[in-house]
């Protein structure tokens, strides 16, 4: 394949790390789904030019189901969520802002690390492709840890299963990726509705102590 | 019908195998009362069962592109279907004393049969599965159907425990899917796009020209996230609150198969990475979690209050042991790993039974107000004491067998490993037997009711792992032996 | 063979007919000694013919073991002290028992003493026993340390052997030998309760082991265990003098002549080892009970000096 | 084929104790279960006098397909086997003909019945195996059973500590023989005995193989430090069980050391003897303290146990150091003692827990301070007791003396050997085993006096009866057997000939040869003792005493109350507690071993309240070695027990740092 179209995807795979940092930065509910919302978009951009090169026509499904799903609905009802429960406010981060975009920035230099070491031979595009994709799911792991709030959780998992369909778009010729990334959707369904379902305000768990001792009777 | 296929079968076993829970599943989603679906759920697992064994008399089915018979998983399907059949008739008699108390309502007892025949099918399905995507979506789908389990109750802590389950299942779930993305991609230059690059069966045949790199990253994912179904510390975190919480039926499930089929997934892979000479070497990875594992369930053993939280981390302790032993990898240990899963299975499914029963007796699953079993109920009594031994690896219980060739094949071999495993054996036997002592013996304490409860799953697997500590039948043997092989 | 059943059996009574004497002569000397005319030396004898001809007072709930234990003491006592060569070696039965089995004798013979003692169930006798098991914990490691130390410069735990072999010359003058004569007059004088271990003489409660233990027989009964209390410090005497003095032992069957002479020799032995407790006696204070693990301590270690040296120097 | 006989009395056993399940609440079952295994244990007694006398040449082992499928499980009886069978069958025998008797007052058959059987045959098979897996699996049942009888009055809080600590204990002996094991074995897994004999391992893995088999062997068998559990479960036992516990199952553990010790691991280094030596010494000393230490019955005798052990290993450490130097006659002499105080000890120490249980049935008492004056109304159990009382603590005419007689010769062949080390060792052993023997006596004088003498303490021990018949034939039997030992111990010196010279490869002279008797261990020019002999003429000369005062003096006897120095004491109070009777060893040794420290409370003038006199003893051994140990699992666990309650951002933030360093591990991977 010629090298624009490398660069291209290239460029698109690297934006999403890039968006991924800003999701790192939101300190506001309504502006990390925004944020959100563009990782979505870049991803289905990806994923529609993935389709295109490797003229595979069903992977537009999943850039449609990206840009419906992850781009629309989620935030949409993410937002709808944060106001019924009224916990439109400051994200509690666990670490500072800071701490985590230099650590986000080691996990990135770390996946480089790790995937760089790929022989050559390896097709090319893959192996920037996967590495770029394994920073998308670190990052998302580190928004995951480092947020209390369940809704960033939820967008930090987000984002990391989107770093996941990166790198199985990024492979030629992957089977049952469609399949996937719909399975995928659901799944994170399941964790919206059960957030929803649950009344889990502030965090994903209501784990204290107190409760533990009371209902498991262990001791600690 | 498995007459007919004395050579050439007509239906083969597999897709029986496969479809079985499927039509039962959808039966029992339907049809009202407790009579006839708590029989109709032996029944359909009764039938998996046979159509299992059937895989050991008669030609196999050849392996295609999605599903695969080998040696290898025929063990596994026929531990998995028979605890599944056993654990159907101890939930039988379990199930009716939970609608007797009103835990679970009619609606939720149908949902609760249609999900456990999902549950087998979910298994089975990974264990026959040749293809690694196929293997994933098997794999998460048995998971999911166990979190809806677990949180059946509804009660805060049930949900809690569901709902840690989900997330951390959910994060597993994703690594090991990128695991699988990067083993195709490693794969996909040399064998070409498309579906045989994700055929295990051809996989193994070319994997030694594959990328050494994307091959290491690839067993880390894939480690990290199925080691998150296996119970590996430090991914164990849902285990203890899963099993304590759900159904004891679905703790016995879990505890005995999920964990197993988990298991699996990992040696199907640890397989393909040995095969290729240039990656790196994955049993000391799985050495190093099993051990860590192993000791520190053996720690967290000591300061439970819940009968069954215990168990689950001795659960973990197990799954340490038996990780530990695969990663040492040669014939004595791998032949000790095998047995030890299988040992495993049995002895803990039927201490859950056990469990079960008492925890319905007593009203209470706290360790502390149990006492005496063996003056007031002395079937379920000794049978837990029995239990607990098989699972201390006391003679001449079958764990005894696996646990003595890893610790001797381990010293003799690695003396400094074994050190630290013999250590975590014996801290994790004396917390193990501080509580069965308090438990079983003393002046009883809380109801003295006697117990509705089948003897028959309990007795039966205690007399199977008591049978296979003392005598070994040949043809098992030399199954495990070529199995042992076959994993290096 | 007839001969020299005669005489062992001569041996045996011989034993028997001087233990009172010993007594006796003991008692005599220290009268002397302290300026007094002191008791007739034949005192013993008549002690224990009118002792026989007194009816026993038996306590009430004394049991069978109370009765029978005089007879076993003495027989135990004599059987050993019979064993032990005074006037000849290598007597008919002199291989019935070696010394480590002699001092096993007279340990059950102190056994049954202490059980004796406390079967009445008085404290006295508890008293009485549990001092003298106390001081023989301490005896007996000492005796059998002195032990090793004779028999590895004899090779043999054989009586007779040994004093052959130090009759013969080749030892020389060894300084293990030194330290265990020493060790050995101490555990004697424990064992046969003597100054400054214990005051026959008295029956004080501080002072008392072995009285206490016997304070409730009377009659024949009495009788007999002070005949055994004899024998036992003949035996020690005897002893002594064959291991350290084997002079003047007459070898098996070498005719009447030389047993006289050993005879002569054996009574010479007697008094002067006599003669020598007394003086011990008298110039000494009895001490506290709890210093005597002190004193009986000194003599274990003294053994075990003794003992190692050898070891040591036999390498050397 | 001898194992196979022996294999049947085996299989009977097991099934015995399946049928004791069924049965066990019928109460014709007691006695059809014990006299079966009776029948049992005779059958294996015969069977292995003759493998020990007829047999010389060792059978072939007979394999079964059990066990590890590619090994099979391996029997066979040599000379070795045979001797301990002889041992553990007698001993199974014994207890199972009191257990008639005893039996009876039993409130929970079917705790006790289903085990013991169980338990003869788990000790058989350990004696029987021939290769690793079976040794270690009949090992480890030969625990469980055991640990199963000692939780029979499971609701004594006492008894379950004891039962854990027990199995505790006993499974880290396993682990530590299989750990030896896996050593002799090697890498490709040789579990044969037989093939563990012909390969042989470097210096650094044999020391290791050694220490290995010290603390899994030396737990089992109560080696100073590791007999914390001993007096605690052997006591917690209904009693026949105590006495094959202490009588039997720590032999069993003897022939484990034995077995891998002097038969697999081939030559022994003479640093070996050192430790052995120094382990044996320790032991018997520590142990009778102890043991005069109690109060508790039942746990004298346990404490012994300890003490006995000490004894028996010390003469296996001269074997060692003998053997280690080439002197094999030497080596055979200390071997042919060892073994004979295993069955002397066997004999005594079972004994004496058949009496301790009879007291028990009697009066319900363990507890010395309880008892008094029982020699009244139990004469034939006091007589028997008596007997045991006098072999065990080492005094002739009886058999204790003459195993320890030869244990001294056999030190006293000791000058010759070439090591430093040696030469100062084995003197200072000498000397603390004459000092266990001394104060062994001393206790068992408290045992006897406090227990069966004197006036009784309590009303229950003043209307104590004597037990019934079985009770008595098992104790008069065995007490007839050590009179026999004692009285002629070539017969068993020579019995044991097969054994010796198959391990050490010498043998100690023919002592049936020798005129009258008597036993020769070198020449009688050197030492030689005659029980026969003191036994006829300590009898002839009582007997010739007694017929000449009754012959010349007076016959007259009256009754009349104690005189006791003019102070006749009417309270039974007054007498001699077994506390104040071990009051002047306690000052002597205590106060450095035990840290013994005494207290009187005396109350101020004009208080009613009696002055006390409180002593605290302390065990330094459990406070030393296993104290921390507990306290750092118990801090380990705590520490640990925080990841129970953590959220789950924090259990994600595991899992993520699980996956950085690997992957940082691949990042850095060469």
């Amino acid at each position: 394949m010629g090298s624009l179209d490398f660069d291209i995807a290239h460029l698109f795979a690297g934006g999403l790390v890039l968006v991924s940092f800003m999701m790192l930065y939101q300190d506001r509910l309504y502006a990390l789904l925004n944020v959100f919302a563009l990782h979505a978009f870049v991803l289905a951009f990806s994923v529609g030019w993935q389709a295109y090169i490797q003229d595979a026509p069903h992977l537009f499904i999943t850039t449609a189901l990206a840009i419906v799903f992850k781009g629309i609905i989620i935030p949409v009802a993410l937002h709808r969520i944060i106001q019924r429960l009224g916990i439109h406010r400051e994200i509690e981060t666990v670490v500072g802002i800071g701490p985590t975009m230099l650590f986000g920035i080691g996990l990135v230099a770390l996946s480089m690390a790790v995937m760089l070491r790929v022989t050559a031979e390896a097709d090319r595009l893959a192996r920037e492709d996967v590495a770029l994709a394994l920073s998308v799911v670190l990052l998302g792991l580190l928004m995951m840890v480092t947020r209390r709030n369940a809704v960033s959780q939820v967008v930090g998992f987000m984002s990391l299963e989107n770093g996941l369909i990166l790198a199985a778009t990024g492979a030629k010729g992957m089977p049952l990726v469609v399949e996937m990334s719909v399975a995928f959707s659901i799944l994170i369904a399941f964790i919206v509705i059960g957030i929803f379902l649950f009344r889990i305000r502030e965090r994903f768990d209501t784990v204290d102590i107190q409760a533990l001792d009371r209902f498991r009777g262990e001791q600690r | 019908m498995t007459a007919l296929v004395a050579d050439a079968p007509v239906v083969d076993a597999v897709s029986v195998i496969l479809l079985i829970p499927v039509v039962a599943g959808t039966l029992l989603a339907v049809l009202p009362g407790y009579w006839l679906t708590a029989r109709l759920n032996v029944l359909a697992t009764f039938l998996t069962l046979l159509a299992a064994l059937s895989l050991f008399f008669f030609a196999r089915p050849t392996s295609g592109q999605y599903l695969l018979v080998d040696d290898l998983n025929v063990v596994f399907v026929a531990l998995n279907t028979f605890v599944g059949f056993t654990t159907s008739v101890f939930s039988a008699s379990y199930i009716a004393h939970e609608l007797e108390i009103g835990r679970l309502t009619p609606s939720y007892l149908r949902f609760y049969h249609a999900m456990y025949q999902v549950l087998m099918f979910a298994m089975n399905l990974a264990l026959t599965a040749n293809n690694i995507g196929l293997m994933w979506v098997a794999i998460e789908l048995a998971t999911l159907t166990t979190i809806l389990m677990v949180g059946i109750y509804r009660t805060h802590e049930a949900i809690e425990a569901a709902w840690k389950y989900f997330i951390l299942g959910s994060v597993g779930i994703a690594l090991a899917l990128f695991g699988t993305i990067l083993i195709y991609l490693a794969a996909q230059p040399v064998m070409g796009s498309g579906l045989d690059a994700m055929v295990w069966t051809l996989l193994i045949d070319h994997v030694a020209r594959f990328d050494p790199a994307l091959l290491n990253v690839a067993f880390v994912f894939l480690l990290l996230g199925y080691g998150t179904k296996v119970g590996l510390a430090p991914l164990h975190a849902w285990l203890p609150d899963a099993h304590a919480e759900g159904p004891t039926p679905i703790s016995a499930v879990l505890s005995g198969l999920l964990l197993n089929v988990a298991l699996y997934a990992v040696l199907r892979f640890k397989m393909l990475l040995a095969a290729n000479a240039k990656a790196i070497a994955p049993g000391p990875l799985m050495v190093t979690m099993g051990l860590g594992s192993l000791l520190f369930a053996a720690f967290m053993l000591y300061r439970r209050r819940d009968i069954k939280r215990m168990f689950a981390y001795s659960s973990i302790e197990h799954m340490g042991i038996i990780t530990f032993a695969f990663g040492m990898g040669g014939p004595l240990a791998n032949f000790a790993g095998l047995l030890h899963m299988t040992m495993h299975s049995l002895t803990k499914s039927a201490i859950f039974y056990s469990v079960g029963h008492i925890a319905q007796i007593k009203g209470t699953q706290k360790l502390a107000d149990i006492r005496g079993l063996t003056e007031t109920h002395p079937v379920l009594g000794w049978g837990l004491v029995l239990g607990v031994f098989a699972i201390a690896g006391m003679p001449p219980l079958g764990i005894f067998m696996s646990e003595f060739l890893v610790i001797s094949s381990t010293f003799a071999r690695e003396p400094l490993l074994a050190i630290p495993l013999v250590a975590g054996l014996l801290v994790a036997f004396g917390a193990l037997l501080l509580r069965m002592n308090s438990v079983a013996f003393g002046d009883p304490l809380g109801s003295t009711k006697p117990a509705q409860a089948s003897y028959v799953p309990l007795y039966a697997h205690l007399a199977l792992v008591l049978g296979a500590g003392l005598y070994l039948p040949p043809p098992l043997v030399l199954w495990f032996q070529h199995v042992a092989g076959l994993l290096g | 063979m007839i001969p020299d059943l005669v005489v062992q059996g001569g041996q045996m009574f011989l034993v028997l007919l001087l233990a009172p004497l010993l007594t006796g002569f003991v008692r005599k000397v220290k009268a002397r000694l302290l300026r007094r005319q002191g008791p007739p030396i034949f005192l013993p004898y008549r002690d224990l013919v009118r002792l026989l001809h007194k009816e026993v007072v038996l306590a009430e709930n004394a049991s069978w073991l109370f009765r029978a234990a005089p007879y076993l003491i003495f027989a135990a006592t004599w059987v050993a002290a019979a064993l032990v060569p005074t006037f000849a070696t290598g007597l008919l039965f002199s291989w019935t028992a070696d010394l480590i089995a002699i001092t096993a004798l007279l340990g059950s013979v102190r056994f049954f003493m202490a059980l004796a003692g406390m079967d009445v169930g008085t404290s006295f006798g508890g008293i009485g026993s549990s001092r003298e098991v106390m001081f023989a914990s301490l005896a007996e490691p000492a005796m059998l340390m002195i032990i090793f130390t004779v028999a590895l410069v004899a090779k043999s735990t054989q009586l007779s052997t040994i004093s052959n072999v130090l009759l013969s010359g080749h030892v020389g003058l060894r300084i293990s030998l030194g330290l265990v004569l020493i060790a050995l007059i101490i555990v004697a004088i424990a064992e046969n309760a003597r100054v400054p271990v214990d005051n026959p003489a008295t029956h004080l409660e501080l002072t008392m082991v072995h009285e206490a233990m016997i304070l409730e027989y009377s009659g024949r009964h009495l009788a007999v265990i002070e005949l055994a209390a004899y024998l036992k410090l003949l035996l020690y005497v005897s002893l002594i003098a064959c291991i350290f003095t084997p002079w003047g032992l007459a070898t098996a069957g070498a005719g009447p002549a030389a047993y006289l002479v050993g005879a002569a020799t054996y009574v010479a032995k007697l008094a002067v080892g006599g003669f020598l407790l007394a003086v011990f006696e008298t110039v000494i204070a009895k001490m506290r009970v709890f210093r005597v693990p002190v004193f009986l301590g000194a003599s274990l270690m003294l053994g075990l000096l003794g003992t190692l040296l050898l070891f040591v120097s036999r390498s050397l | 084929m001898l194992a196979a006989i022996v294999l049947w009395c085996v299989a009977a056993l097991l099934t015995l104790a399946v049928a004791a399940t069924a049965t066990a609440r019928q109460p014709w079952a007691t006695p059809v279960i014990y006299s079966a295994s009776l029948a049992a244990c005779l059958v294996g007694l015969a069977v292995a006098l003759t493998g020990l006398l007829a047999a010389p040449e060792p059978a072939p082992a007979a394999v079964l397909p059990l066990g590890l499928p590619w090994l099979g499980v391996h029997f066979r009886i040599d000379a070795l086997a045979g001797f301990f069978l002889v041992v553990v069958n007698l001993g199974g025998a014994a207890a199972s003909l009191y257990a008639l008797g005893y039996g009876r007052h039993e409130p929970t058959p079917q705790r006790v019945l289903p085990f013991f059987p169980a338990f003869l045959a788990g000790m058989n098979l350990v004696v029987l195996a021939d290769d690793a897996f079976t040794f270690l699996l009949s090992w480890e049942f030969m625990s469980l059973t055991s640990w199963a009888l000692v939780m029979t009055h499971h609701r004594v809080a006492d008894n379950a500590r004891a039962g854990y600590i027990y199995l505790i204990m006993a499974s880290f002996g396993t682990l530590c023989l299989l750990l030896a094991f896996a050593l002799l074995a090697g890498p490709d897994g040789a579990y044969g005995f037989a093939a563990m004999r012909t390969n042989h391992l470097g210096p650094l893995f044999a020391a290791l193989v050694l220490a290995l088999v010290l603390l899994g062997a030396g737990s089992k068998a109560g080696l100073v430090p590791l007999h914390v559990w001993l007096p605690l479960a052997h006591p917690a036992a209904p009693s026949h069980v105590s006495a094959l516990m202490s009588g039997v199952m720590t032999k069993v553990a003897v022939y484990g050391f034995i077995r891998i010790v002097l038969d697999l691991l081939g030559p022994p280094e003479w640093w070996w003897a050192m430790v052995v030596l120094a382990l044996g010494g320790v032991t018997s000393a520590l142990g009778v303290l102890y043991a005069l230490m109690q109060h508790d019955l039942k746990r004298l005798l346990a404490y012994h146990t300890v003490e006995n052990i000490g004894i028996i290993y010390i003469g296996l450490g001269l074997a060692l150091a003998f053997q280690a130097n080439h002197v094999a006659w030497a080596a055979a002499l200390a071997l042919t003692a060892a073994l004979f105080h295993v069955l002397n000890h066997s004999l005594f120490k079972s004994l004496l827990f058949f009496g301790s249980g009879a007291v028990l049935t009697a009066t319900g008492e363990r507890d010395m301070e309880h008892l008094g004056g029982l020699i009244h109304r139990m004469p034939l159990t006091a007589f028997t007791f008596l007997i045991g009382c006098v072999a065990i603590s080492a005094l002739p005419p009886l058999n204790g003396f003459v195993s320890e007689w030869l244990t001294f010769q056999a030190i006293l062949q000791s000058p010759d050997l070439p090591q430093w080390g040696l030469k100062i060792l084995i003197p200072a052993v000498g000397a603390l085993l004459a000092l266990s023997a001394a104060l062994a006596a001393a206790c068992f004088v408290k045992a006897f006096g406090i227990t069966f003498l004197g006036r009784p303490r309590t009303t229950v021990a003043a209307n104590a009866r004597e037990v019934d018949g079985f009770s008595l034939a098992a104790m008069f039997g065995f007490a007839g057997l050590c009179l026999l030992a004692g009285i002629l111990p070539g017969v068993v010196i020579d019995a044991l000939t097969p054994v010796v010279q198959a391990l050490v490869g010498d043998r100690m002279p023919v002592q049936l040869g020798v005129p009258w008797l008597s036993i020769v261990p070198i020449a009688e020019a050197r030492s030689s003792y005659n029980g026969l002999l003191v036994f006829v003429f300590i009898g002839l000369s009582a007997s010739l005493a007694i017929y000449a005062i009754h012959r010349v003096a007076s016959h007259a006897l009256r009754r009349a109350p104690p005189w006791d120095c003019g102070f006749p004491s009417t309270s039974p109070i007054t007498q001699y507690t077994a506390g104040s009777f071990a009051q002047p060893i306690r000052r002597v040794f205590g106060t450095s071993v035990f840290q013994a420290r005494e207290h009187v409370e005396m109350p101020p003038p004009g208080d009613h309240r009696p002055a006390r006199l409180r002593v605290d003893l302390r065990d330094l051994v459990w406070d030393v070695f296993y104290v921390p140990i507990a306290t750092g699992v118990e801090v380990a666990a705590g520490r640990l027990n925080v990841l129970q309650f953590q959220t789950i951002r924090r259990y994600l933030s595991l899992v993520f740092a699980a996956l950085i360093l690997l992957l940082l591990v691949l990042g850095i991977w060469p």
